[in-house]
């Protein structure tokens, strides 16, 4: 949306622009002439408007498309008193009118007195490549690549003299090349001679990805002879880079689980690994995070909707504190109580986590809240065959990040040290005169802020319910424990082994069956080896 | 001193764990109703050699005989103590939540099958062994009392009254006097002089008057393997073991 | 050698636990059948059917006591052997339907006919004669359980681990339950059960008879645990849950003593679900669920661990308040009962029961000591004690923060 | 020892409220709501139990019924579903409601049916459903699988030239029967078994990348490609976003949803989804006076602006004024008289037009296809003609084509067969 936002205050600039070249006269005749096109596109269901549009194109003219761009949004309005068509905007209970053609400004309307025009995802896909051909000579490379991808996946050949004009002038390669794709798609679809068509096969065949792939198997279905055989070859070798490449891919998901894995286990693994409280609230700190996210970004769409982009970043900061601040209260209010007594940890802590999940219902309501992907974590990028979600990939990096900085503040600091002590030997450590119970109550407070910053993380790609964290709680005690308990090494394996194994059989077993043979492997790992992935080694202890 | 003829037989054998090497080519024999000390620094791998002996850690290499014929690497835990070997914990290990005489019970020497001791009724004979026991202990009058509540003392010697229980062939006993008055510690060096004269004991300890008070064989251990052997009086005129034991 | 095993399971105690039991399971279904529904003391049907459950909660209750209480073994899956008893018994009562289902067809259930299964799977064959189910509700948990506790125990998986893993068990199968290619019914499960043994399920009589059932299942499965608990074997098994590695030493094979505690209670556990299907009328996947085990550990905990009468009251008392709080509290009902866990294991931390006991023997010693003086021990065999109670739990209260205190811990 | 007597203590108080519960007096007309408000589906359930409130508030405001005033009875069977079957004995039994309005999920349905039945009393089930199903004491005003699945595959092919299919759900009874139906309609109108996926995922499914990932391989064979998603509640939002990341645009491969309503959108940046569809009975956007009247009602009454209505909402609407006409109309609220006067029973929906009670208990109810907007809402882009009549038992099952339900005497049956001319399913 925001790229068609963009690509309408350019198009805006560029008939302002062209506005002003041609002279005003033109302009006007031309608004006079398209006008009861541009109002008919008001009347009658969606195949009328189809033909309507079509009518729009074929005046050949740039100015008819902020109108057709407009439509496509679902921002295209009709007024009911003169059925006059306008670019209305919501603004408050009134709708801000615009001129489709002119683009001036035309006053207000109430709620009830205009009425949208309806547009379907027929109507989007023919606007889309009217649009592209229109706009195959801008002069933004962006809003070119952009009409040429909408142009090849209409594969319309009556566009290919466009291309070819556009194609002539074009001085950007990368835009050239997928022009020529497109022209190629085009091609393929005409009925031109086979020469063409083959050269067209052979553009395809290097675009190698699955679009190709998509547009060649119609290819070798419906043509004969030559074309059929040179389609047939690359289809072949598509497939074959595809297959290899998929296994990258299945790699790329199964580390993307396991760093989903991780971070919800992470701060787990501190509670429990560490700390030894079998926390079962730990699921709830996450959810914390996730909720502190979506109080941070709701402020932040009311209030200063510019900074929306860095919202994730105030949140990160904010629900590390929330879910720090409640891990200290729990560990001082419950917890403290109950240290050599794990078992019992696990009833107090599913009791708070009980209390917890009510108190969230209770706050923000029992159902899904928004979050959103700010831009740099919406959308995607190819990488060879490969499609990788921007919000998939910075997961895995910040998950990386946040283990990083676990380990330096464990191994590295004096806070690390002491809380090293106090787990080994919590004696020997009040000896020595370091204040264990503020200890405790920092790691746990540590732990739950990992928690929150986990659950900042999962709102993006997760429901934001009370019901959260229930669904990692078991995830993150399988994580841990596989990986062996007290280790946070052991952790980062485990959660990407799990990942990779899970997304490995998933392709053949299916997602449920691919679940449940990761916990029999589980199980089976276990009577391997008893204590885990990582687990500490030594002269055995008298229990 | 060979295989045959010995009751408890360990030929080169070696531990390690994570690269420490806690056992190291030790190799030493126990004859048939023999009582020996061992004693050794912190670190110097007698615990490990009780485990090695008890089923509780393999060996990495090396042979561990009992009986001359009885190959203990392959045995477990169970196996081991139905054998006829019976372990005295350094730490002072009983059942806490049972009282001394069910500790005592627990350690006769009975069937230890679950279907043999879920329709277990307690014999004549066995209580008499018990009562016999808990005389020998000194814990008659405490005999419902709750392991948890006995003093140190009274629960070593609980523990060395179990390990009678077990009847068995050879005791190991891990640091009986650690932590008991003087008056206990003579108390239990002569229990433990009882005991040897029809049971094969190993007694590892620390306290060298204690091990003076016992008046048996000493084996040294340091770093994993035998350092000297012999006669208390022997081994402290080594220059060895008094440098082990004083330089550092 | 029986009579005596049996004998063992009887004093004061285990007296008064049965003649209580005993009245609750004739006076419920008399009040509700005989007595006018006018009177006062007429107990109504639904009352009678929400006993039930109970009861057959206090049932798998026991069974996890007996493992966790006197074991040492957290069972974070229990819930498993109770939901593929609870099966077993649901495909018997599938087949009973017989052409009564909304198709008529007279050996496929409702669901298959609807998914377009052709036959019946082999795996139900049989069911339709009760012996058969009655034998499967015993043997598919206790085999699971065997199989299962015969790698883990002899693995050596402990404490925590065997928790976890024993979660991932109940986990993985809710996950196979819910699949509809399994052949029980997927997310629905199996319902719409038309009758028993003959008896029309929706009967007062059936309902009495088997809320009367359950009682009875839970009293010989009491004394069972009791026998068990209070045999050598019994002594065996707090040993192992108090010094594992001890009891190796003095020739005990733990993995056999875990193994066998753990198969028996799972088929309790299995008899439990078989009693609770027909009663509440459905069985479906969510019985797997984890936090299923995870209540039956906090019921124990609530009533008392390692004290029988603890565990089944602790099962009555938490789901009598689950039942009166999401009715009266229905918007805010889980602040109580997350509340009420945190309270007991801060302020009862021997549960109910463990508690209660302790200040009466503390009360029983007091008065002893002053009648007899000291030394007048009882005979050995008759210890003050309850012989499961674990020993070294701190008192009660907050009071004291017991940094690596020597009270049992399964999970290390 | 004060053990025992505490229990016995408990038992006879436990006793005793359940006796006082059962006789209070009767000076008002009690309901029962029976949704869940904690677990998994407090999500869905806690909006429908407001609803109820707010049409027993409006209906008593309009003078209460049969001169008495409705009162709301509220428990939380917490996604429990054995829980529901108790927490409905107990409305029944204990407070003595004359109706429950209650269950989203089919389990819970399949769960509370036999106590209903036992006790005779009235059930209106919201939700849409899965169908093969028809009970005497049971109202189903959501949508039946001809209600929903099978207009949305029409659109999907005559309006969009859709020839390949991916039916995706969440692996439970409802997906899989719907799909069933599906894939046998498919397949009578000429799609070829290998243009057809069928994909299940466990419930609460978050990491959806593997499978959209299928989608996309399978939307790249050359022809155009539609995703027919069951996809319960939950997994819905990782899904879209995931969907919505992957550049699965609606113009390529529209995904027409049976489960994703408003509520659910309410969750959702819906920006990169619009166009993608969802088929209901229902949508906020209906452009209704009577429509708008609600709204106003709902937000006023939650006193939150930003609340949307769904479908389960309007069909409780509709449930709820079907039984109170009913109950007008037979002068009792005794239920046999309730069910035999509410066949026929015709009350407005809030998208202009009327719907009836039919004979097998199933209502009848036009079928909308909406796209997303950006705002979250739906834009109805196609509609049925006229009212479809939900059909309990379907055409394209091979267990259940020759049954039909009528509860009307002489018949009352919920599944005649017409082939055997018996009450009683296909067989003997």
């Amino acid at each position: 949306m925001s790229c068609l936002k963009s690509l309408f205050v350019f198009l805006c600039l560029q008939i302002s622009l062209m506005v002003g070249l041609a002279g005003p006269a033109n302009a006007q005749s031309d608004s006079e002439t398209l006008r009861p096109l541009i109002n008919e596109l008001a009347e009658g269901k969606f195949a009328e408007t189809e033909r309507q549009i079509g009518a729009l194109v074929a005046t050949g003219d740039p100015i008819v498309a902020p109108a057709l761009e407009a439509l496509s949004a679902g921002d295209l309005y009709v007024r009911k008193s003169d059925g006059q068509v306008f670019i209305a905007e919501k603004d408050g209970k009134q709708f801000k009118l615009t001129d489709p053609l002119t683009l001036e400004a035309q006053g207000e309307a109430g709620r009830r007195e205009v009425k949208k025009i309806k547009v379907n995802n027929k109507l989007r896909r023919v606007i889309r490549s009217a649009l592209g051909s229109l706009t195959l000579m801008a002069p933004d490379p962006k809003v070119r690549i952009a009409a040429a991808e909408a142009v090849f996946k209409a594969k319309d050949p009556g566009s290919i003299e466009a291309l070819d004009t556009a194609i002539a002038a074009e001085q950007d390669a990368n835009v050239l090349e997928v022009m020529q794709q497109a022209r190629a798609a085009a091609v393929l679809n005409s009925d031109l001679e086979e020469a063409e068509k083959i050269a067209a096969v052979e553009i395809l065949s290097e675009m190698g990805n699955r679009e190709a792939l998509s547009l060649l198997i119609g290819v070798r279905s419906s043509s004969e002879g030559a074309v059929q055989g040179a389609a047939a070859a690359a289809v072949t070798k598509i497939e074959k880079s595809i297959a290899a490449w998929d296994a990258a891919q299945n790699i790329w998901y199964g580390i993307s689980l396991g760093s989903v894995l991780l971070l919800a286990a992470i701060g787990l693994a501190i509670t429990f690994g560490v700390m030894g409280v079998i926390n079962m609230a730990h699921g709830e700190m996450v959810m914390i995070g996730a909720y502190t996210t979506f109080v941070v970004q709701d402020l932040i769409r009311t209030s200063m909707p510019e900074l929306f982009d860095y919202s994730l970043f105030i949140a990160l900061p904010l629900a590390f504190l929330t879910a720090g601040v409640i891990g200290i209260a729990i560990e001082r209010g419950v917890i403290r109580w109950l240290y050599g007594r794990p078992l019992e940890t696990l009833l107090a802590t599913w009791g708070i986590s009980l209390i917890l999940q009510q108190a969230v219902r209770s706050i923000f309501g029992p159902t899904n809240r928004e979050v959103g992907n700010p831009d740099w974590m919406s959308g995607a990028f190819e990488l060879g065959q490969m499609t990788i979600t921007y919000n998939r990939m910075w997961i895995v990096v910040f998950a990386l990040l946040v283990f990083a900085g676990l380990i330096l503040v464990l191994k590295k600091t004096p806070f690390g040290l002491y809380t090293r002590a106090v787990t080994q030997n919590r004696r020997m450590a009040a000896n020595m005169g370091i204040r264990t119970p503020w200890i405790d109550a920092l790691t746990f407070g540590l732990g739950s802020g990992i928690a929150g910053i986990a659950g900042v993380a999962l709102s993006q790609i997760d429901n934001v319910s009370p019901n959260l964290g229930q669904g990692y709680i078991i995830d993150s005690f399988m994580v841990v424990v596989f990986g062996g308990v007290g280790n946070l090494w052991g952790t980062l394996v485990g959660a990407m082994t799990l990942g990779v194994v899970n997304k490995f059989l998933e392709p053949y077993a299916g997602a449920v069956l691919g679940k449940i043979f990761v916990l029999v492997f589980i199980i089976l790992f276990i009577q391997k080896r008893p204590r885990g992935l990582f687990a500490l080694k030594g002269r055995a202890v008298e229990a | 001193m060979t295989r045959a003829t010995s009751l408890l037989y360990l030929d080169g054998v070696s531990v390690a764990f994570d690269g420490f090497k806690a056992l190291n080519d030790l190799s030493l024999t126990i004859d048939p109703g023999e009582m020996r000390a061992i004693i050794g620094p912190n670190g110097a791998g007698k615990t490990t050699m009780m485990d090695v002996i008890t089923g509780k850690t393999r060996p990495d290499s090396g042979e561990v005989y009992f009986s001359g014929a009885i190959d203990l690497t392959s045995e477990d835990e169970a196996a081991i103590a139905e054998l006829g070997i019976g372990r005295k914990f350094q730490k002072p290990t009983v059942f806490e939540s049972h009282t001394v005489w069910d500790n005592l019970e627990l350690a006769l020497k009975a069937p230890r099958g679950p279907f043999s001791t879920l329709f277990h009724v307690i014999t004549g004979a066995e209580k008499t062994r018990i009562e016999n026991l808990l005389e020998l202990i000194r814990l008659t009058d405490k005999s419902s009392e709750l392991a948890a509540n006995l003093s140190h003392g009274q629960k070593q010697w609980l523990e060395i009254g179990m390990l009678l229980a077990q009847d068995p062939k050879l005791l190991l006993v891990d640091e009986p006097a650690a932590g008991m008055t003087d008056a206990e510690t003579a108390e239990t060096a002569d229990l433990l002089k009882d005991i040897a004269k029809d049971h094969s004991v190993v007694v590892v300890e620390h306290d060298m008057d204690f091990v003076r008070s016992l008046d048996v064989k000493v084996t040294v251990l340091h770093e994993g393997s035998v350092l000297a052997e012999g006669s208390l009086d022997h081994v402290s005129a080594d220059e060895r073991v008094v440098e082990v034991y004083l330089g550092r | 050698m029986m009579s005596s095993f049996l004998f063992r399971a009887m004093d004061a105690r285990a007296g008064i636990f049965l003649a209580l039991m005993a009245a609750v399971i004739i006076l419920v279904p008399v009040g509700n059948l005989l007595v006018p529904e006018t009177s006062p003391f007429h107990v109504p049907t639904y009352a009678v059917t929400l006993m039930g459950k109970y009861l057959t909660y206090a049932l798998l209750a026991l069974a996890v006591d007996l493992v966790w209480g006197y074991c040492g073994i957290l069972s974070l899956g229990h819930a498993a052997f109770f939901a593929l008893g609870g099966y077993a018994m649901g495909m018997y009562l599938m087949r009973q339907i017989g052409t009564r289902g909304v198709y008529g067809d007279p050996l496929l259930p409702d669901f298959m006919v609807f998914l377009n299964w052709q036959e019946l799977p082999w795996y139900w064959y049989g069911f339709d004669m009760f012996w058969f189910a009655a034998l499967m509700v015993l043997l598919v948990p206790g085999l699971l359980a065997f199989v299962f506790g015969w790698f883990a125990f002899r693995s050596r998986v402990t404490g925590v681990y065997l928790s976890i893993i024993t979660q991932a068990l109940t986990y993985a199968l809710l996950l196979a339950f819910f699949r509809n290619d399994m052949g029980f019914g997927g997310n629905n499960g199996l319902t719409d059960f038309k009758d028993i043994l003959g008896f029309d399920i929706q009967a007062d009589t059936t309902r009495a008879g088997l809320f009367a059932a359950s009682g009875l299942a839970l009293v010989v499965c009491f004394l069972i645990c009791r026998s068990v608990t209070r045999s050598k074997l019994g002594k065996v098994l707090v040993a192992v849950r108090d010094a594992e590695s001890r009891t190796r030493f003095l020739g005990y094979r733990v993995e056999h003593y875990k193994l066998f505690v753990w198969t028996l209670s799972a088929m309790m556990a299995g008899v439990a679900g078989a009693l609770y299907v027909p009663q509440v009328g459905i069985i479906n996947p969510g019985e797997f669920a984890p936090a299923n085990s995870i209540e039956v550990v906090i019921w124990v905990a609530v009533g008392g661990r390692a004290t029988l009468v603890g565990a089944v009251l602790g099962a009555v008392l938490v789901n009598f308040a689950k039942t009166w709080f999401t009715a009266a509290l229905p918007d805010i009902w889980l602040f109580a009962l997350g509340g009420l866990f945190v309270f007991v294991t801060l302020f009862l931390p021997k549960g109910i029961v463990g508690t209660l006991s302790d200040g009466w023997t503390a009360l029983r010693q007091r008065r002893i000591s002053s009648d007899f003086g000291e030394g007048s021990g009882d005979p050995p065999s008759q210890a003050p004690q309850s012989p499961g109670a674990p020993a070294n739990v701190p008192p009660p209260g907050p009071a004291v923060s017991r940094a690596g205190a020597a009270h049992p811990q399964p999970a290390e | 020892m004060k053990n025992t007597l505490t229990k016995f203590a408990l038992a006879s108080l436990m006793a005793s409220t359940m006796i006082g519960g059962a006789s209070a007096q009767e000076d008002t007309i009690k309901v029962g709501i029976l949704h869940s408000l904690s677990g998994t589906m407090a999500i869905s359930e806690t909006t429908l139990k407001d609803a109820m409130l707010m049409l027993i508030e409006e209906q008593n405001k309009k003078g209460g019924l049969l001169g008495k005033k409705l009162e709301a009875v509220v428990v939380d069977p917490a996604s429990d579903w054995p829980l529901f079957a108790e927490k409905a004995r107990e409305l029944i039994e204990v407070n003595g409601v004359d109706a429950v309005f209650g269950c989203w999920t089919s389990v819970s349905r399949k769960s509370v049916l036999p106590v209903f039945e036992e006790l005779n009393s009235l059930l209106f089930y919201p939700v849409q459903y899965e169908g093969e199903e028809s009970q005497r004491n049971v109202f189903y005003t959501g949508a039946a699988p001809n209600q929903q699945a099978i207009p949305a595959v029409d659109y999907l092919m005559n309006e969009e030239g859709v020839e390949r299919w991916v039916l995706a759900g969440t692996d439970y009874v409802y997906p899989r029967t719907t799909n069933k139906i599906l894939e046998a309609y498919l397949k009578s109108k000429g799609v070829a078994e290998e243009d057809i996926m069928i994909n299940y995922t466990p419930f609460g499914h978050s990491d959806w990348q593997t499978i959209v990932s299928d989608i996309k391989t399978f939307g790249s064979a050359g022809k155009k490609t539609a995703v027919v998603s069951t996809i319960n509640g939950d997994a819905n939002v990782p899904f879209y976003k995931e969907l919505a990341n992957a550049g699965i645009k609606a113009e390529d491969i529209p995904v027409v949803a049976f489960s994703v309503g408003e509520e659910e959108l309410a969750g959702l940046d819906t920006e990169p989804l619009v166009g993608h569809l969802a088929a209901w009975n229902y949508f906020q956007s209906a452009d209704t006076d009577i429509n708008a009247e609600f709204i106003d009602a709902w937000h006023a009454f939650i006193g939150d602006e930003d609340r949307v209505t769904n479908d389960p909402m309007e069909a409780h609407f509709i449930g709820f004024n079907m039984w109170v006409e009913a109950v007008e109309k037979a002068g009792t609220t005794d239920p046999d008289a309730v069910i035999d006067a509410i066949v026929g029973v015709s009350v407005p929906n809030l998208t202009g037009g009327y719907s009836a009670m039919m004979p097998n208990h199933h209502i009848t109810k036009p079928v909308l296809i909406g796209e997303i907007q950006d705002d979250g809402q739906f834009e109805t882009v196609w509609e049925t003609s006229g009212l479809v009549v939900g059909d309990a038992w379907s055409d394209y099952l091979d267990g259940s084509k020759d049954l039909i339900s009528d509860w009307r005497a002489p018949l009352s049956c919920g599944n005649f067969n017409t082939a055997t001319g018996k009450c009683g399913g296909s067989g003997s």
